[in-house]
Formats: C-alpha cells, structure tokens, sequence
C-alpha cells in the first residue's frame, strides 16, 4: 500500500510575509495523502519542470487540514526558492509527501518549550497549531522564537493569535529579548519544572546543538528537527546522515529516520 | 497487440528491460511504500561487502548541473544482515533480484559470493568493480584486465549463479574491460558506473564532498554512457544492461537502440520515485506506436 | 586596492585569467563585433591543420542536458591561409594568442609549427593531442604517454614557443598524461578537451552526429574537469590551464581553488557571449570581497 | 564597435495567434541595436535563466520598428518554444541580435514571388510589409504561403492589409490552392516575366530544396532562408553548415554567411 504519492498539487496563493520579500508562505489545495499527516513531517519539492536545480527541495509542513490544504513556508535562498516565488495562484507544484517521522504528542500535563530558530519556524508553528486544537492548554506552552533583526521575525500575528506565551528574540535586540534564542530559553528556565518539561527545537544547525546542549546541560527531553542536503528525501540514497551519538561510527538518514530526533540522538 | 518487453539475460528471464540501479533504490523496502515493486523488471541492491560500513561522513553527496556527486562510501549493512533481513523481503517479491557485491581484496568479494550462494534467494550477481583494490595499491579491478579477470574467475568457483560485472567508465578502453568480463565468464556487463567527479564551495573553500572526489551520475553523463554502450555492442559478443542517466522513456528508447538488452534506472529515483513506471509504461507506449513487436527489434537498431 | 590577476606561464605574461577556448571562438574575428578582445587574458584559436578542412557533414553539434556534443572534425582554414589571413589580425589584439595546433601524425604537427615559427605574431603553441594518430593505428597521441612525449620533443625542436598539451579526458590516468606532458617539456598543461560522448534521435534512429560519436562538452562535465585539475594539481609540479563547463566567475574561483592558473572558457561562448567578460570582472569583484590580494592566493588553496 | 549586443527586452505581449494554440506572436520594446536592421535577419533567444534547455533558440525578425519594437511569431514545438509560450507582458527576454545577414532589396521594376512555408512567414512578413513602405508596388509582390490545413495558415488578415497578391495554399486543400506551395507558385509562373522575377523563399527544409530546383529549372533569381541547428548563432562553433553546390565539400555557416543565401548557392 502506497503510503506516499508522488503528486501535482494547485498552488491557492504565494505570499510574501515580510517587507523585504525574504520570506514567503505558498499553499497548496488537493494535497491527497493516504495516510494522516502530523507536524514535523516534509514534503519534497521540484521547484521546476527542468534539470535546473536537479534535485528537490524538502520543506516543513507548516500547516495542513484533512481538506487537503498543505502550506509551506519559505526564506530564499539561492536557486530552488527563487523559483519557488515565481509560482502564482493556479500554477501545479509538484509534490511528494508527507515523508519522515513527526514530533511526538506530549501529555497535556506537560509544559511545552517551542524553540524556533529563522527559517525553523513553520514546523513549530503547525505544531503548536495542532497541541492547541488538542486541547494542550496555551498557557503551557512557551513558544520561543529567534531571529537575527526584527525583520526576521515573521508570522507573529499568527503566533500570538494561539495565545501562548510568545518569547522572541533577536540577536541585535531590536525587537523582543536581546541575544540568542538558546539564552532567551535558558532565562526561564528557573521559572520551570524542568522534569515535566519538553522540549521541540527546529532551526539552523548551531542553535539546535546549542539548544541541544542545553537541555541535556539541564537533563530536559525533547526533540529536534534537524536539516540536511536531501537528494532523495525518502531514505534510499543514504546522502542525508548525521553522525549517533551514542556511536558516531553509526549513522541515522535525516530524511527517514527523522526529520525529528529525540535530544541527545544525533550528533551535531 | 500490446509489445512483448521480455528480454533474456544469462538463462534469466525479466518481464521487462527497467531495473533499478544499485545505491539509488536501498534494499526495497523504502520504495514499497511508494511503488509497486512487481511492476519493476528487477531491482539492483545495494553494494554488499564483507562487513556492515557506515560509509564516508556528510556531506556524501552534491547537485551539480543535470547531475549529481556522491561518495557515500559504500556504506551498507554487511553480508550478514543483508541475508538475515534483506533477503526474505526482497525473495517475497515478483521480480528479479540481483545482489550487488563489492570488496577491497579478491578474498572479500569471494566471500560475500560463497555466503550469498549459501542463502539463496536471488537470481544474479552483479560486481562492483569500481572500488579501490586494495591488494593492488588502489588500483580498480575495474581497470586492469587481468585483474577483472582473476576476479570473475575467483567468483565463479563459489557461486551458480549468473554474473552481471558492473563497468566503470573511469577507462580509456571500455572495450578491453567488456572483453575481460567476457573473458572471465561474466553473462553481461552493465555500464556504466559513475565518472570520477569533484566540487567545491567557494564559501569555505572545502570540497563538496567530505571524501573529496565523488561519482557523477544523472542526466549530465548519459552521452557518455551511450558511447560507451554503443562501442562496446559493436565490438564485444555480450548483452549490455545500460545505465547512466536514464530519466524517461526516450532516454531508455535511446539506450535501447545503441545496444542495451536491459536498462538501470538510477539517480532519477531520486528525482521522480514513478520513473521507473513511467519508463516501462514510456517503452510500450513507443513500441506500440512504432508497431514494434519485440524488444529485441530495438537492441542495436540505430542507423549508423 | 585592486586585486591582481596577473600571472605568468612558461615565460608569458596574462594579464588576467580568462581565454576562450579552442574552437568555440573561431580566430577571434566574428566576436569582435560583440566584445572587446582587449580585455581578454588570452585566446586561443580554433585547432589549425596543416591542409585546410571542411569537417564532418552536418549534424555535427547536439544539444544535451546541460551540455553539448560536437563532431566538427577539425574544420579549419589550414596553416597557409591561417598565417596569411588570420595572424595579421591576431597579432594586433592586446592579448595573448595561443595558437591550437592539431594534426594526425607527427610529421604533420612538426610541420604545422615550424611554419607557424617562421610566420611569428603569436605567442604560444596548445597541442591538441585528442586526435587519432594515424600513425599508431588511430590511437591518440593524448592516450599514450610515450607517444606524447616523442610528439613534444619533436615539436620543440622546430619552435622557441612556450608549448601548452592540452589533454584529453578520455584516459585512465589523467596524472600519467601530465607528467608525460612534463617530461616531453610542456610549459603547461590545459585540461579537459571534450569527454567522448553519443546521442541518438528516437525519431530517426540516427545517431544524433553524423560522425556517431563527438566530445561532450559545457557545465554536464565540469565536476570531472575539477577532480581531474585537482588530481593533476597534487601530482605533477606543471602550471595548470583548466577547461570544462567553466560558465560564471564561480565556477572559475572552483578551477582556481583546485589549482588552476589560467582558465578557458568554450561552451559558455556560445550561450552568452559575454561570458568571458562578466567572468574576469567576477573574479576580481569575489578577490575583493575576500581581500585576496593576488591570483596566487587562491590557486590550489582548496581546504582538504 | 559592437555591432550586436546581448541584451534584456522587456515583453509586451505574446499572444496566441490560432485556434489550436500552436503559434504565438511575441513582442518585445526597447530592443537596441548598433546597427540598422532589415527583413531576413534574425534573434538568438535564452528562453530560460536555467540550464535546461542549454542552447539558445534563433527567431526571425518578424517585425522591427525604429522605436525598439521587435517581433517574433513562433509554433510551439518543443522543449524552448514551450517555455517561450509562458512569458507574459513585462517578463524580460534575453536576447542577441541582430544577426545574420538579410534579404536583398530588389528594384521597384521586378515583380516579387514570396513563399512561405508553415512557420517560415516571419521573415517574409517582415520583408513584404518593409517592400511597400519602401514603396514597392503592392501588385507586383506575389505572396504564397503554404500550409497543411487551413489552421496552419496565420496572421491571414496582416497578409490581405499589405494589399499584395495572397496566395495561400494548403496540402489538404482546406484552403486556398489544394496542393504543395510549389505547385502554386509553377500555376502562376505562365503569366511571369521571369527574367523580371525574384523569388524569396522561407520554410521547412523540403520546401526550400523543391523551391530552388524549381527556381533553376526556368532560371529565376531568388533567395533562400535556411535553418540549422545552432548552437552559438555567431559564426563561431561551425555546427550551423551547409554545403556549397558548386563544391559539396566546402562549407557555409548558415547563422553567419546567411541565414539567406542566393538559390543555388546551397546543396539541400
Ligand atoms: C527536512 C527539511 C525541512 C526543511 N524545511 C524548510 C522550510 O520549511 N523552509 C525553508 O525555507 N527551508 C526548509 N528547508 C531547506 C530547503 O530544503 C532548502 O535547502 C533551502 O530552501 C535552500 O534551497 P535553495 O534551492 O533556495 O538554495 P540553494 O542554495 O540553491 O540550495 C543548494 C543546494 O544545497 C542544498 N542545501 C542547502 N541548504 C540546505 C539545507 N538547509 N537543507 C537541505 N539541503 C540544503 C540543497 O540540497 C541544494 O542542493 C528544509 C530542509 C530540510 C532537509
Ligand atoms: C535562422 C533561424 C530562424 C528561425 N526562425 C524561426 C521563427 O521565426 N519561428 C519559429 O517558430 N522557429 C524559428 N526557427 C526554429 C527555432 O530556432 C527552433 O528550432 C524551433 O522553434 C524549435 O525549438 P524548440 O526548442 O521548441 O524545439 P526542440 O525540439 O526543443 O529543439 C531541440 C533542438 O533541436 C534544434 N532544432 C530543432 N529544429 C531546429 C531548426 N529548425 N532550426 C534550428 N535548430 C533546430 C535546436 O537547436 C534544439 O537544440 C528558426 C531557426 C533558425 C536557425
Ligand atoms: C547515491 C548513489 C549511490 C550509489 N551507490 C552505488 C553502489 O553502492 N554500487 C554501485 O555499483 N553503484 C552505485 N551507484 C551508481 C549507480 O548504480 C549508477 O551506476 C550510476 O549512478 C549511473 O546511473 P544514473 O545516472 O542513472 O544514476 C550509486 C549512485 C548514486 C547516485
Ligand atoms: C564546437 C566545439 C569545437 C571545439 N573545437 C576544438 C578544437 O578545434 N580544438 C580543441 O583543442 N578543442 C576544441 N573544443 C574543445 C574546447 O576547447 C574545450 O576543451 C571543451 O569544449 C571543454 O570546455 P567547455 O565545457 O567550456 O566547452 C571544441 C569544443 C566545442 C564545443
Ligand atoms: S535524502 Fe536520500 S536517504 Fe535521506
Ligand atoms: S551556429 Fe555557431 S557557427 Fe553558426
């Protein structure tokens, strides 16, 4: 049984979210996927009909309803989201998804650590999307979100329309808390009971062996999603590796294995 | 008349020309989630060794134009596991398996045959002669002759079944490797392997690849595999499994008519899991319309 | 400050790295009308024969991902007209001319260039060694390392030019050509000419070159130029001239870092005229940026 | 001094021109160009910043005006002409040109035979509308345009406009004269004074061929339009050659000795 379908899907809007043009939002309708979808999954992209860019691009579910609409979000970068922005209402992209593992699903009675750092957002924000449709109280969840200037910052609106405790950062202070997201965090720490806290962590490869590093500093489980150059996206090339931690002669596929492992797992 | 895609390889038989090329498609498993496997005219696995290898560190592979780089570095789960797990996955299926088989030494590849032949479970053996011999100071068994030769020979003597040799194109006679795989006994050559390739960013002035050089495969080499299908049709006495950039239909028709008898499909898994569908669908589609009854009234067929 | 890219091979000077390639920029006549030749590193002129000749009958170039295949077959004026018609008009561009010279015998070669010495107005000799040696049964003078260096040695003695081997890619071992380019008594190497390459028209049947087959050439091959430049770079102790898919002023700070001196630019002529142009400026704009002061500090800084 | 430039043109339209969606017309302003443009001339076009397709696609001028306006009609054919087809009004077209050589201009005494062949009307478009503003008699300018059905037979009404001759041909006889535009063209050949005729010919290479070994047979002058597949467009690469009737084994560049050569110049 299929359990991912290689598919055209109809882009319903591509929307720029921020005042330089760096971050967009694009949704898709008719996204079919014969098995359900949760948070931390990706999809694999070709931006275009042609042999350039050659391969995919991977990108975050950041929200997805069982009417079949699927919505990434996305900064450009270089070739793949240049052309990404181009596609207009109406337009087909091309799709294969839902693939990789998703966040776990905490117990309501836990307090929950959002840690979304730059273009990490999206899977967190369909994350906390989701724990709150789940009936995971708001207040619960602390979501921690860092940029480098407050023009980074997207999708606040949207963020501080889930009411939960909203902590952003930025690293030149000019907008929420003054430095790294991993010390923003590391703030209120003291606030909290650390044994009934978790952790989800998305964003560049330093924050999250910061963040990484930090909780098992102070012995607090969670997850992290972490990113890698993906030629195949569905666990058959064996290009996507990282190294375990607890061997580092052994190796998990990012693609397959996670996007999504538990702290401690990988080594960064 | 729907066109009769069965073609005959070393007493086996495929149902049609598309395989799966080794190292682009796992052990199977990954893909059943995506594809039909029976539908496949046989699936190539991963290159096995002697012993279970977590292959070079990240990053292993790099997009390059119409193509890509990879040094995974041979990194697959050993003979063993292989024959505990993979094998009674891959025998359930209803198309042909063949066990790509890889080593250092002579004694490496004889031993992961003769456990091979034990198991069972699979119909053909392919060699992956382009790894560095180690008994000969790096040089491939890919690239000497006589080594390629005592190679297959060594093979033979433990295993019954069927020997594909896997050519790597990093020659300059292709030819004079096609006649020793002959020579040695092998049923086919397949070709060709990745060309030796190499990138780096201009950010940080390393190499794309952690292993330094890697293997170029995709759309960028297919020319040069169709020249090196074509020469060697034309100058050895032995049926061809193309590989190489196949993408689509046309590529395969293309194959097809320089003198490919089966066709791998590699990279563009990647790119497209439904390739290999597409082409075998492609294929048809094409006899039909040309009114080409077999297979075989396309091998070798160009017009010089 | 301005970054400087100068740099000298076998006595030359350039004054910066870019040339265009043999055979993608005729005589340097037809670009005159699109850019400024002055502002070029060097240029290099389409193969010259001792007898004028037409080339293969069309089709003698493909299309193909990424790239392109060409049969030309060594279509040129010959070296009576080229010193009467062509080297009048070279001689006055404020560049460095290197003059490709092929030939299938080394008598033919000999004689192209002592005739080229008596005639003058260039500055440099590239041999083109991709040809078949009719002498030696159609192997290629680029193939065989002794045949290399007799053809060198012979040609050296009728020439005071600094003498360029350009070699061609279609070999196992790249690094033996070089050293064999060394010790014949090249002043440099130029590396990659085309990879031999096929196509076939699924329509026709026909190949796609009514030679049947031609050298791939563009950005497809690039990754196989560098690892070959890099490889050749840690070997063998001979300045580098790098070729192959070189488009965009990345892809020549790529050739640099892997050890490149001097760079041509062919296909990418075809594509945007201005290629060469926009490459030198990059360069220099990349050295700016990353306050290198001198070409040297990025040839073969490649961090392995 | 440059006399070609490679430059970006601004689209302003391209349009659809029959009922199938086979050809479009596309026009593009502020085309600059060093040098003075003329019928038989032609564009080197990147239909794509990618890579894929890799060459550029070479189009007959179809129309030029002083101000920068320049036009190509195109069919839809394959890979680049697809691409082509997606432009819209204010995209950017990469462009050099203009190249090749032109149409000679006749004396206003001769009469004019035109024959286009399919998608070989561009040229003689331009070329017949730039006659009668160079005040060729309109009565003296035969236009023969031949085609495989009535469909194929576009920009129709802009032929009739110039008031020259129309004689439009089809093979399956759907409309105007029933048969090969040759054929046409020898009905009409009776009521010529044919040392006072020049042909101009433009069309798919069998047409051309049969055009010229008719143009010999009674002794007309003309010229021919060829295509080839090329590669640089400038004369450069040699992979654009034809070979010389007088001598088969010399060679001319079709993209730089033409693309118009005198009939009986060129073996086809
Ligand atoms: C599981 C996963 C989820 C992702 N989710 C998002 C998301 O929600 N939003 C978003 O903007 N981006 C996301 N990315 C990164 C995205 O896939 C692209 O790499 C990124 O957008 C840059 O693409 P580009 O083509 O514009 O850049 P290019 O510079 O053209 O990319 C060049 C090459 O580098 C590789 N590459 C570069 N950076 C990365 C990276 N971080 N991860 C993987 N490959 C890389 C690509 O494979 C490509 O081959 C995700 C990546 C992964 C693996
Ligand atoms: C001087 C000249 C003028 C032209 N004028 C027009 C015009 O006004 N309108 C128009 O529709 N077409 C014209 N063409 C043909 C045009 O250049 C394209 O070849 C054609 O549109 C098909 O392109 P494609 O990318 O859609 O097809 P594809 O099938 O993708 O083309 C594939 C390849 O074949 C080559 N090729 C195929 N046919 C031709 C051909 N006839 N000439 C040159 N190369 C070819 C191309 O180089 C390309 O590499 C002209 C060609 C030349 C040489
Ligand atoms: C990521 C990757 C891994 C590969 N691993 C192997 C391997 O283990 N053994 C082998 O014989 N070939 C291996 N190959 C080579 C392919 O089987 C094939 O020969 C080559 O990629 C050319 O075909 P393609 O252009 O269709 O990919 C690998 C190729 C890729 C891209
Ligand atoms: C159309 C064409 C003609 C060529 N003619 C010659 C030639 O006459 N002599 C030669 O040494 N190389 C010739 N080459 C090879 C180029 O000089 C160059 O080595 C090769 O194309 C790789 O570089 P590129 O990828 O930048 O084109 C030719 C290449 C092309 C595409
Ligand atoms: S991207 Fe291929 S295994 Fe993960
Ligand atoms: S297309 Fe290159 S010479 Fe004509």
């Amino acid at each position: 049984m299929r359990k991912t379908i290689p598919q055209q899907c109809e882009v319903t809007y591509n929307r720029r979210l921020d005042k330089a043009g760096l971050y967009y939002r694009l949704s898709v309708q008719g996204f079919k996927s014969p098995r359900k979808i949760y948070p931390g999954q990706f999809i694999h992209v070709k931006v275009s009909k042609s042999l350039d860019p050659f391969f995919r691009r991977a990108f975050s579910i950041a929200d997805y309803s069982s009417d079949g609409t699927l919505d990434i979000i996305y900064k450009i970068v270089g070739k793949g989201t240049s052309i990404l922005r181009t596609l207009k209402k109406g337009d087909s992209l091309d799709i294969i998804g839902p693939l990789g593992n998703n966040f776990s699903r905490p117990a309501k009675s836990k307090t929950i650590i959002l840690a979304a750092g730059g273009v990490g957002l999206p899977p967190l924000l369909y994350f906390s999307r989701y724990l709150i449709e789940k009936k995971h109280p708001a207040e619960k969840i602390l979501f921690f979100y860092g940029g480098r200037s407050k023009d980074d910052l997207i999708e606040k609106t949207a963020i501080k329309k889930m009411k939960t405790k909203f902590y952003p950062s930025t690293d030149d202070g000019s907008f929420g808390f003054h430095g790294l997201i991993t010390a923003a965090i590391q703030e209120q720490l003291a606030n909290l009971d650390l044994k009934n806290t978790i952790i989800y962590g998305c964003g560049p490869e330093p924050m999250l062996n910061a963040l990484q590093n930090l909780a098992m500093k102070y012995s607090i489980n969670g997850e992290i999603s972490l990113e890698a150059p993906m030629p195949c996206g569905v666990g058959v090339c064996l290009g996507c590796v990282k190294p375990k931690m607890s061997d580092p002669s052994k190796y998990v596929r990012v693609c397959y294995d996670g996007p999504i492992f538990k702290i401690g797992e990988v080594q960064l | 008349m729907k066109p009769n895609l069965q073609f005959e390889i070393g007493g086996v038989s495929f149902k049609n020309p598309v395989m799966t090329a080794s190292g682009t498609f796992g052990y199977g498993e990954e893909f059943e989630k995506i594809i039909d496997l029976d539908t496949l005219g046989g699936i190539v696995t991963k290159s096995i060794t002697l012993k279970e290898r977590p292959g070079h560190p990240s990053p292993r592979t790099y997009e390059t134009s119409a193509g890509m780089l990879n040094a995974i570095g041979l990194a697959n789960v050993g003979i063993e596991r292989f024959i505990d797990e993979k094998i009674p996955f891959l025998k359930k299926l209803k198309t042909v398996i063949i066990v790509n088989v890889a080593g250092s030494t002579m004694a490496e590849y004889v031993e992961v045959c003769r456990l091979l032949e034990k198991a069972g479970g699979f119909a053909m053996i392919e060699l992956n002669v382009s790894c560095p011999n180690v008994d000969k100071g790096g040089m491939e068994f890919g690239t000497d002759p006589e080594s390629m030769i005592k190679l297959i020979t060594a093979v033979r003597e433990v295993t019954t079944k069927p020997i594909i040799v896997k050519l790597s194109p990093n020659v300059t006679s292709i030819v004079s490797m096609a006649q020793a795989a002959k020579d040695g006994g092998a049923v086919a050559v397949s070709m060709i392997n990745t060309l030796v390739g190499m990138a780096v960013d201009i950010e940080t002035w390393k190499p794309g690849l952690t292993n330094i050089t890697g293997g170029l495969s995709g759309p960028a080499i297919k020319p040069v595999a169709i020249a090196m299908v074509h020469k060697v049709f034309r100058a050895v006495d032995i049926p061809i499994i193309g590989i190489g950039g196949i993408s689509n239909w046309r590529d395969a028709v293309e194959y097809h008519l320089v003198g490919a008898r089966g066709l791998q499909v590699g990279t563009a898994n990647f790119i497209d899991p439904d390739a290999s569908m597409k082409i075998i669908k492609g294929i048809s589609g094409y006899m039909k319309n040309q009114k080409i009854s077999s297979l075989y009234d396309l091998i070798g067929k160009v017009r010089l």
